[in-house]
């Protein structure tokens, strides 16, 4: 068991690496990041509260089927890709799309940015049913 | 230009301290002793290389992020310290023969094995 | 970066895995495999096919849809059977070669996925064999 | 109808009528059998119907496009020797499957067992009218196989087994051997196509000079003799007496050990006329008909007994095919097809003897039987008959023929001269004597003598009708052929030997023909039988001896021998080959690689290294390979797993401070979390593993290990050198494509993400893929326990 | 439902941290985000508890003032060791010692643990599972009273003035 | 000004690595390893900063945050790992 | 929106869609059998049309992302297409016998997506004209049937420790191929700047001809030669298959011995006579050892079996290394050969281990020695291992011979004679190995019931049957019909060595 000490410090890591974990995700684009490696960050800081709090703790109250994320994030990602077949191109041809919203300014929408995410969900499904499934198992 | 000779300052003495972080990771008798090296040091020192940056290049997003970064380790760096020093104990690494007292040792009564080397 | 000696350190990391590979221990043969895909990702990205020296992260933004960034490219043009050689384009590159990043990319999650599966593999194995000593996997003969 | 329709359907109605057999089983029941007969009765008409045409001296020839783009086709030929054949096969079909009414019992499975036999005899056709030599191969290697699951036909009797897969093994490798020869054949002629080599003299002028023309005639001949049980492959024949009787009758000895015969016989105008042919054909012949002569004298089971006639018979067609020199290419040919015709005659009668015999005295053990004269006295008339037939007693067929043999023999002496004159002639007339002995022992053994006092049945008598009237049908032929060897000769044989000498030939046999050498030979013959006969039993019980006392010295011996042993030596080689630890197979990949390199790069490699190598290096630099070398040896030599695993974590944020060097930001991210992840996961599995394991590594092996090492560590540097000395020549590279529309068409600065994402998007999706490929496999792994025992 | 907005302020500004812009879109864009966040994870952040603004705010001061301490002396620690580091012959009498403490909650304990490491001389190895005592390493073990003593007076206060 | 930086800063740090990588491999003991592990990251983390400043670039930023993140979470588990012989 | 052009994507993404489908679905096993059942006998339909587009309309390229070159672009020639055709034949088949051959629990959890992916990595493989693409399908088929192999049966026999054991050695030697085929693509780019097979194949030929080829080009093409050896099983790189094969549920092992193997097949015709044109003098001999070695190891050592599924394992070691040699001929009529050999051998296989399965089920026991007798208590199963021995073994008139047929006439013509030596002696061997088999275990007395059992009742269900049926049938038809085999197989060959209309289809476009 760890303490309370790692605990506490952990729940202050939770919210900030996840938010990091999707900011990651979001900037991927144009920045270094995207849904692999926020994928990861966000498997980590789960494995980190299940190292710190102990996985049965965890589960009791947070326990999402790992597999539907992986299983949910693969169909985005090959959906995406087959939607161009839908608008008469290639499958993966990429869209590139700015909207302009009133508060946020100008947007860049880009097909690829939904691939991404469907990455973000594989990578982090695929880590945690690892996880969850070793250390289950007794 | 003061700022920036500060923020050099800052730089160096943060370079130097983690230079002196290692040298105490290498010199020091036992894990405990180190830990207290690679902590102290080693965190002041890499929160002074980024308070640096972050007087250099202002609230940019590189010296958010820099700040994050710093911020991130002052308040990990302990616990991971703890738990190092901790898992080590009850590893069963024993202190340095210059130790003058464990009551921690005395307080797990269980008998911790031999100091083994890995 | 020098080449010499990065293809150096690669080749005895390579031996170094490949050592490894040879051992008769389960966990050090996956150890192995894990310096040999080290290895691996440096020799790919040592393969990059033009050495400028910016992170290809494309940071002069002049507005969304716009202008070549790298000046104009000569392309083979395989329809007239000719093989343009880049004369100039070359020049204009300044960053890195992005295409060895992105193979690396590929290769690292692949091997981390593999590393995955073998090594709760070899926790399995261990469970029903009792050792990791592969001579003692050998149930499978002839 | 026209003739090639006529062989078409005389070929094929076997095949589709026996596909719906079982259908008709249910409608006949135990009748199904005369269904059978009345099939192979149907074939019969059709090849009778085509018989005029070619005693009129024609030949017949079609063909339906199956396989064009090989130049195989289905095509029929039909001259003398086919329809000889033809008649055969389909003549003694009806005789045995009527036969088989009586004699299979009810219970019997006799759907499969009428199926087969008409699937054979439809296989037999085929072959002897095939008109290109896969064809030919096909349908032969289908009687091969129809033959062996008839030998098997009970097929839970282990020795029925033995002979089966005795028989296929060397009849359907012979037949490969045989295709091999027609291949080759094909390569030199060009052809599949029989007649087009048959009727082509520059063709086969072409061959006969051809360096491969030994090769095809040696790989065909094979073929020949192993389906002939010729030579050393002689040995499957005695253990196809497993078979239902009839099922020998009729294959094993009347139709399908001729195949070898006829294959012989069709290829003689294209091989014969050469030292070789005579060699290698007439030498095998005469060793075979002596040995199976000799080795006859042991047997105790009357099918064996003929067995091994059948084996010495075919043997005399052998010889008499192989007589030939260069101006008289068919000396034997004549004997050769009367004989054939007359063995089919009286050796399927003798073996429905033997099935009468062995059905009503259930036992096949000639020491135990005797004085049966009495108690069946058709069947020993008949058998008689028969034996005598094959002993060359006159006025019966066996007789004539084996007139001619002799005759052919003192030709053959003669032409070659010197010792052979007397050589060839001597050893066919001590092939004769064996086969008088024999064939006396036949009859004495069964039907003379005492009658045993224990062993027999008390009730024994002719069977009914419908068993003995096949065989009385054949010994009528026996004594007509004899009588009036016009019929035969006429009608089958001069059309036949015309065919194979291919020129129009006419023949004079007749009972008598003065006092000829040949007479003289048969004479002799007798003579020299009677004295052995008197020795039967002794000659018996010395071999009986010498076997016991040189194991060695048969060929049983080391077919068993291979057969019984292969299964170990196999196996100590695959396990030598397949020892287990995986260590030796990634050694064996290790080498092949190095050796994949190591061709080129000693056939056409001028110098390995460049001229350009730079080895200054800032400090930093060369540290921070040298902190990775450190690293990795740290992970390789650690003894501890966690000390190890460490170190090659130290490794990986190496490789991930190298990355940022590199300019890869996204790189280093994904390692330094990849790195962190596997560390994770090498616990997960640390949990179960302890540290038990130490290996001690012998000097030898360390030894090894690093040259291999080296060497590969020297492969990696040697290429890398080379190949990253840029593109030869700079041609435009995928790169530049991808920085420049970055942006203006991906919309995104980050080009390597956007390549991920978008250029190479694709690949992605496969390495997702993956990512939950690992997980569903973790799963399925964590989840296999459980029905271990 | 306070919580909810207090952790959502807090977590939308480390929204804009990591994103690198501290600017209100994100802010706002940091606020949408963080309730999905907290959500699944409310067992670990004390939901059940009542939570009042003014309360957390009023702390701040004291959190500031803490703040000012706790570097003052990291870098007194850091001097320290540095010395002990750079000496020709490391000369030391280390040991583990049990320090007593007054805190209580789990943020005040995690608060005066990492304190202690990062302070002279001084390294939290475990706590005691009754929560009361903090076996703390201390490079100059000597005198385990006073350094005891000295943690009680020099930090814990003020922890506790922060973070009860 | 900045390169000089760099090359100084940089070269600084690479001999810090040194008694890192010793007490990596020299040990003696599993958690003097795992501190010189983290120690290492450390380096790393100090590096990156500089060479984002250096290079002008936020992207080495974001690296280091994330090692200073994933470190963390790898120095914890396996300090777990020692301690009770399981991970989760 | 004109489907027909995309069919070469639609057979690897939606296998790859229905895969995440089935990870969704996995609680309702109805709706996984049924739309796995469709959308595989969908694709079967699909890429039988691919291939007659192919066939009638010449070779077809498929920009993924509208990329050209500079993407990934997928390659339908006669080649990829027939293998594609292969693969949806034999993985429909092999699937409906799933249903009722893998364990419930597993079939649920996770053998559709895993077979999913399989399908996807095949189809992958084959369609690819990117070099680098390859890499990652080969990694995707790797690692599925890592997953599957291990997948339980119904009442297995299967120790669940052979399984392990053999995956790793599988895992072990492939993941040493894949860091040799990254090693040798990455060089290759270095060399060339590019992925695309077209557009390396295009840059090699102008460096030849400019006499300007690198010697280091010749070792990084026969380090291709490990990598898909490696897959295919060749000698010395096929010691993980007689582990691997037998462990695996029989359906994975009729995919494995069937398909899987012939990727090795696959990629060598692909990269040699189409990228590495100026190295097949070397490539050719160097194939044609190895090829004969695989023969005679395979051989021998599928002689010492004892185990069912290991013997078939071991002859699918030697029956790839005919096909080798056909390759290794090099000629229209070897490789025509090689692929006729090719398809039979898949179709053959498969049906066997399909049989194989349901001898299992009946026996209880992998072990031949422990059966006998069989032919009266499985009859089918008798007849359609006969089937099947027979044409592995090359006999007459089933399609087997008609390989065997065309490799020794085509070796012949080309005046190997040695080699077709070695083959034809070695085919004797099968001839052994085979019939022995069925011997041992149809033939002979019925087994000691005392001392293993009596032998179950429910051998093969109707769906496990039809499959089996079904090849059977396919198996006899090539035999005695094998024209339209041929004909596809002889301009399969033409265009294998003719890469210029390839290149001209990959090449020859707008880039955006
Ligand atoms: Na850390
Ligand atoms: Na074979």
């Amino acid at each position: 068991m760890t303490t309370l000490i790692t605990k506490t410090i952990t729940k202050i890591c939770l919210p900030l690496v996840i938010l990091f974990s999707i900011s990651l995700l979001l900037a991927g684009h144009n920045n270094p990041g995207g849904g692999f490696i926020g994928g990861v960050m966000f498997a980590s800081v789960i494995a980190l509260t299940y190292v710190a709090f102990g996985l049965n703790y965890i589960k009791s109250f947070f326990n999402p089927d790992w597999g539907n994320w992986f299983g949910f994030g693969l169909l985005l990602a090959a959906l995406t890709a087959f939607s161009a077949i839908a608008f008469s191109h290639n499958f993966f041809r990429s869209a590139v799309e700015f909207i302009h919203l009133p508060f946020f300014g100008e947007i860049e929408l880009v097909s690829a940015g939904l691939f991404d995410i469907g990455v973000y969900f594989v990578v982090i499904g695929g880590l945690l049913s690892i996880f969850k499934n070793v250390g289950d198992d007794e | 230009m003061i700022l920036n000779i500060f923020s050099n300052m800052i730089l160096v003495i943060g370079l130097f301290f983690v230079f002196l972080a290692m040298l105490g990771l290498a010199r020091l008798p036992d894990v405990y002793n180190r830990l207290h090296a690679t902590t102290k040091i080693g965190t002041l020192g890499a929160f002074g290389v980024m308070l640096s940056i972050l007087l250099k290049v202002g609230f940019s997003p590189m010296g958010v992020k820099a700040m994050t970064v710093a911020l991130f380790i002052l308040v990990t760096s302990p616990v991971a310290a703890h738990m190092i020093s901790r898992a080590a104990h009850r590893h069963g690494v024993g202190l340095c023969k210059e130790s003058v007292i464990d009551e921690y040792g005395k307080a797990c009564n269980a008998a911790c094995p031999e100091p083994e080397e890995d | 970066m020098n080449n010499t000696l990065l293809s150096l350190t690669i080749a005895i990391l390579f031996g170094i895995g490949t050592f490894l590979i040879l051992r008769r221990d389960i966990v050090r043969v996956i150890i192995g495999l894990g310096v040999l895909s080290h290895a691996v990702n440096l020799l790919i990205v040592s393969a990059g096919v033009f050495s400028g020296t910016k992170v290809p992260i494309i940071t002069d933004d002049g507005g969304h849809g716009a202008a070549e960034a790298t000046g104009s490219i000569f392309t083979d043009s395989l329809s007239q059977g000719i093989l343009a050689p880049i004369i100039e384009a070359g020049h204009h590159v300044d960053y890195v070669d992005p295409l060895v990043q992105a193979l690396v990319l590929t290769a690292i999650v692949i091997s981390l996925a593999t590393t995955a599966f073998i090594l709760i593999l070899a926790y399995r194995i261990y469970e029903e064999y009792g050792t990791t000593d592969i001579r003692e996997l050998r149930r499978l003969w002839g | 109808m026209d003739s090639f329709t006529a062989i078409t359907i005389a070929v094929f109605l076997p095949f589709i009528l026996a596909g719906i057999l079982p259908t008709v089983e249910k409608l006949l029941k135990d009748k199904v059998g005369w269904y059978a007969s009345a099939v192979a009765f149907l074939s019969l008409i059709m090849v009778a119907q085509v018989a005029p045409e070619i005693i009129h001296g024609e030949t017949i020839q079609g063909t339906i496009e199956w396989l064009p783009s090989m130049g195989i086709n289905l095509s029929f030929y039909a001259d003398g020797l086919s329809i000889m054949f033809g008649f055969i096969v389909s003549g003694i079909g009806v005789i045995i499957m009527s036969y088989s009414n009586g004699y299979m019992s009810k219970k019997e499975d006799l759907p499969r067992y009428y199926q087969q036999l008409l699937f054979f005899m439809g296989s037999m056709l085929g072959m002897v009218f095939s008109a290109n030599t896969i064809q030919l191969f096909i349908f032969w290697e289908l009687t091969s196989i129809t033959s062996f699951m008839l030998i098997g036909y009970w097929r839970n009797r282990p020795m029925s087994v033995y002979g089966a897969t005795k028989s296929l093994i060397i009849t359907a490798s012979g037949g490969l051997f045989m295709l091999a020869g027609f291949l080759v054949l094909h390569a030199i002629t060009g052809t599949f196509d029989i007649p087009t080599i048959l009727h082509n003299e520059s063709i086969r002028e072409a061959l006969h000079s051809h360096n491969l023309f030994i090769y095809a005639l040696i790989l065909i001949f094979i073929g020949a003799a192993s389906k002939s049980a010729q030579g050393p492959f002689y040995i499957w024949l005695p253990n196809a007496m497993e078979a239902p009787t009839p099922v020998s009758a009729f294959l094993h000895s009347a139709t399908m050990v001729k195949a070898g015969i006829y294959l012989i016989a069709r290829v003689h105008p294209i091989f014969s006329g050469t030292e070789a042919w005579f060699i290698l054909v007439s030498g095998v012949g005469i060793f075979t008909m002596l040995l199976a002569g000799f080795l006859a004298f042991r047997q105790t089971d009357i099918k064996g007994i003929l067995a091994y006639s059948t084996i010495s018979q075919l043997a005399y067609l052998m010889t008499m095919y192989g007589y030939t020199t260069h101006h008289e290419p068919g000396i034997g040919v004549a004997a050769a097809t009367f004989h054939l015709l007359n063995h089919a005659t009286f050796k399927a009668c003798l073996f429905l003897v033997a099935g009468i015999v062995a059905h009503e005295a259930a036992t096949r053990d000639i020491t135990k039987m005797g004085g049966l004269r009495k108690e069946m006295p058709i069947t020993f008339i008949v058998a008689t008959i028969g034996a005598l037939s094959m002993a060359g007693i006159p006025p019966l067929n066996g007789f004539l023929s084996k007139e001619m043999f002799y005759e052919s023999s003192v030709e053959m002496g003669h032409l070659l001269g010197g010792p052979y004159t007397i050589l060839i002639p001597a050893l066919a007339v001590l092939g004769g004597v064996f086969t008088f002995a024999y064939s006396i022992k036949f009859i004495d053994g069964i039907f003379l003598g005492k009658r045993p006092s224990k062993g027999l049945p008390e009730h024994i008598h002719d069977p009914s009708m419908v068993m003995l009237a096949p065989a009385i049908f054949l010994a009528g032929l026996i004594i007509l052929f004899g009588l009036v060897p016009s019929i035969p000769v006429h009608n089958f044989i001069e059309p036949t030997v015309s065919g194979i000498l291919l020129e129009p030939t006419t023949l004079h046999v007749k009972l008598w023909h003065g006092f000829t050498t040949s007479l003289m030979m048969t004479i002799a013959t007798f003579i020299l039988g009677i004295l052995i006969y008197t020795q039967y039993d002794r000659i018996a019980e010395w071999q009986n001896r010498f076997n016991a006392m040189f194991p060695w010295f048969s060929v049983n011996y080391y077919y068993d021998g291979a057969v019984n042993n292969a299964k170990d030596v196999t196996f100590k080689f695959s396990s030598r080959m397949q020892p287990g630890p995986v260590k030796n197979y990634v050694i064996a990949v290790l080498l092949l690689t190095l050796a994949m390199f190591a061709i080129p790069a000693t056939m056409l490699a001028t110098n390995f290294i460049p001229q350009n190598l730079n080895f200054d290096v800032p400090l930093y630099e060369g540290l921070i390979f040298l902190f990775m070398i450190i690293a990795a040896l740290g992970a390789a030599l650690l003894p501890k797993y966690l000390p190890a695993i460490i170190s090659l974590s130290g490794l990986g944020y190496l490789v991930a401070l190298l990355f940022i060097y590199l300019q890869a930001p996204d790189l280093a991210l994904t390692q330094v979390l990849v790195e962190t992840l596997s560390t994770i996961i090498f616990l997960l599995a640390l949990v179960k593993i302890p540290q038990k394991f130490k290996e001690h590594i012998p000097t030898t092996t360390l030894a090894r290990d690093l040259i291999i090492s080296v060497a590969v560590s020297a492969m990696i540097f040697i290429l890398l050198i080379n190949a990253t000395q840029g593109i030869v020549p700079p041609f435009e590279t995928l790169s530049y494509y991808f920085i420049e529309k970055s942006l203006a068409l991906a919309g995104g600065h980050n080009i390597v993400n956007v390549i991920i994402v978008d250029f190479r998007g694709y690949d992605t999706l496969g390495e997702i893929s993956v990512l939950c490929l690992a997980a569903l496999g973790v799963y399925n792994l964590i989840h296999s326990r459980g029905e271990d025992e | 439902m306070k919580r909810y907005i207090a952790y959502s302020a807090i977590l939308a500004l480390v929204w804009c941290f990591v994103h690198g812009t501290v600017n209100i879109n994100n802010f706002i864009l940091g606020l949408i985000i963080a309730p999905f966040v907290i959500r699944p994870f409310k067992t670990l952040f004390n939901f059940d508890k009542e939570f009042s603004f003014s309360n957390a705010l009023s702390k701040i001061p004291a959190q500031i003032k803490y703040l000012y301490v706790l570097i003052v002396e990291i870098i007194k620690a850091n001097i320290m060791v540095a010395k002990i580091v750079l000496q020709p012959k490391i000369d030391i009498k280390p040991g583990i010692i049990a320090v007593p403490i007054d805190t209580k909650t789990d943020l005040g304990i995690t608060a005066i643990a990492n304190t202690i490491t990062l302070t002279p001389g001084t390294l939290t190895i475990d706590m005691s599972d009754d929560r009361c005592l903090l076996y703390v390493h201390a490079i100059d073990a000597t005198d385990p009273e006073g350094v005891a003593q000295s943690i009680k007076d020099d930090l814990e206060k003020y922890v506790l003035e922060a973070f009860e | 000004m900045s390169f000089m930086l760099l090359e100084y800063s940089l070269i600084f740090m690479v001999i810090s690595f040194i008694p890192c990588i010793y007490r990596v491999i020299k040990g003696p003991t599993i958690p003097d390893r795992v501190v010189a592990l983290d120690a290492m990251t450390t380096i790393i983390v100090v590096m990156l900063g500089i060479y984002s400043y250096v290079q002008g670039s936020v992207f080495f930023m974001d690296v280091a945050l994330v090692l200073a993140i994933i470190s963390f979470v790898g120095t914890v588990t396996v300090a777990k790992y020692l301690d009770d012989g399981v991970v989760f | 929106m004109n489907l027909s052009t995309h069919i070469p994507i639609i057979l690897i993404a939606t296998p790859i869609l229905v895969a995440a489908l089935m990870i969704l679905l996995r609680k309702q096993p109805g709706i996984q059998k049924v739309l796995s059942v469709a959308v595989s006998f969908a694709m079967l339909i699909l890429s039988i049309i691919l291939l007659s587009q192919v066939w009638s309309g010449g070779i077809q390229a498929y920009e993924v992302g509208e990329w050209g070159k500079y993407g990934i672009i997928l390659v339908a020639d006669l080649l990829s297409s027939g293998m594609v055709v292969l693969t949806s034949f034999v993985s429909f088949l092999a699937l409906i016998y799933s249903l009722d051959y893998i364990e419930k629990k597993s079939l649920s959890a996770s053998y559709y997506p895993l077979f999913s992916l399989l399908v996807a990595g095949l189809n992958g493989s084959f369609l690819t004209g990117d070099i680098f693409n390859l890499f990652v399908f080969f990694e995707l088929l790797l690692l599925s049937s890592c997953g599957l192999v291990i997948a339980n049966e119904q009442g297995g026999v299967t120790k669940s420790s052979d399984k392990m054991e053999a995956t790793f050695k599988y895992l072990v030697l492939n993941m040493l191929s894949s860091i040799v085929m990254l090693i040798a693509v990455s060089s290759l780019y270095a060399t060339t700047g590019t992925l695309n097979m077209a557009d390396i194949s295009v840059k090699l030929s102008a460096m030849s001809a400019a006499g300007t080829l690198p010697w280091y080009v010749f070792a990084i093409a026969l380090m291709f030669v490990v990598v898909f050896g490696n897959k295919a099983a060749i000698f010395p790189l096929h010691y993980w298959l007689p582990d691997v094969h037998p462990t695996a549920p029989s359906p994975i092992s009729a995919m494995l011995s069937g398909v899987l193997i012939k990727v090795g097949a696959y990629g060598m015709l692909r990269v040699f006579f189409l990228i590495f044109i100026d190295t097949l003098d070397i490539f050719k001999p160097v194939i044609m050892y190895l090829a004969l070695a695989t023969i005679v190891v395979g051989a021998i050592s599928a002689v010492a079996q004892t185990d069912v599924k290991r013997l078939l394992a071991y002859s699918s070691v030697s029956q790839i290394g005919y096909v080798f040699l056909g390759i290794s001929f090099g000629s229209i009529y070897g490789i025509t050969a090689a692929l006729v050999y090719l398809v039979n051998h898949a179709v053959a296989k498969s049906m066997l281990f399909l049989t194989s399965g349901g001898i299992i089920h009946h026996a209880g026991t992998r072990d031949m020695r422990k059966m006998g007798g069989m032919v009266d208590s499985a009859p089918l199963m008798s007849l359609m291992f006969l089937v099947g021995a027979m044409s592995i073994a090359g006999m007459p008139p089933l399609g087997g011979f008609i390989a065997k047929l065309s490799l020794f006439d085509a070796g012949i013509g080309e005046q190997y004679y040695f080699a077709i030596g070695i083959a034809l002696f070695f085919a004797i061997f099968t001839l052994f190995y085979m019939f022995r088999a069925m011997l041992l275990m149809f033939w002979g007395e019925k087994r000691d019931v005392e001392k293993y059992g009596e032998y179950s009742h429910h051998g093969t269900s109707v769906l496990m049957a039809v499959p089996i049926v079904v090849l059977a049938l396919t198996v006899v038809a090539f035999g005695i019909y094998a024209e339209p085999l041929i004909t596809l197989a002889n301009a399969t060959a033409h265009q294998i060595l003719d890469p210029q209309p390839y290149i001209d289809a990959v090449l020859v476009r707008v880039v955006r």
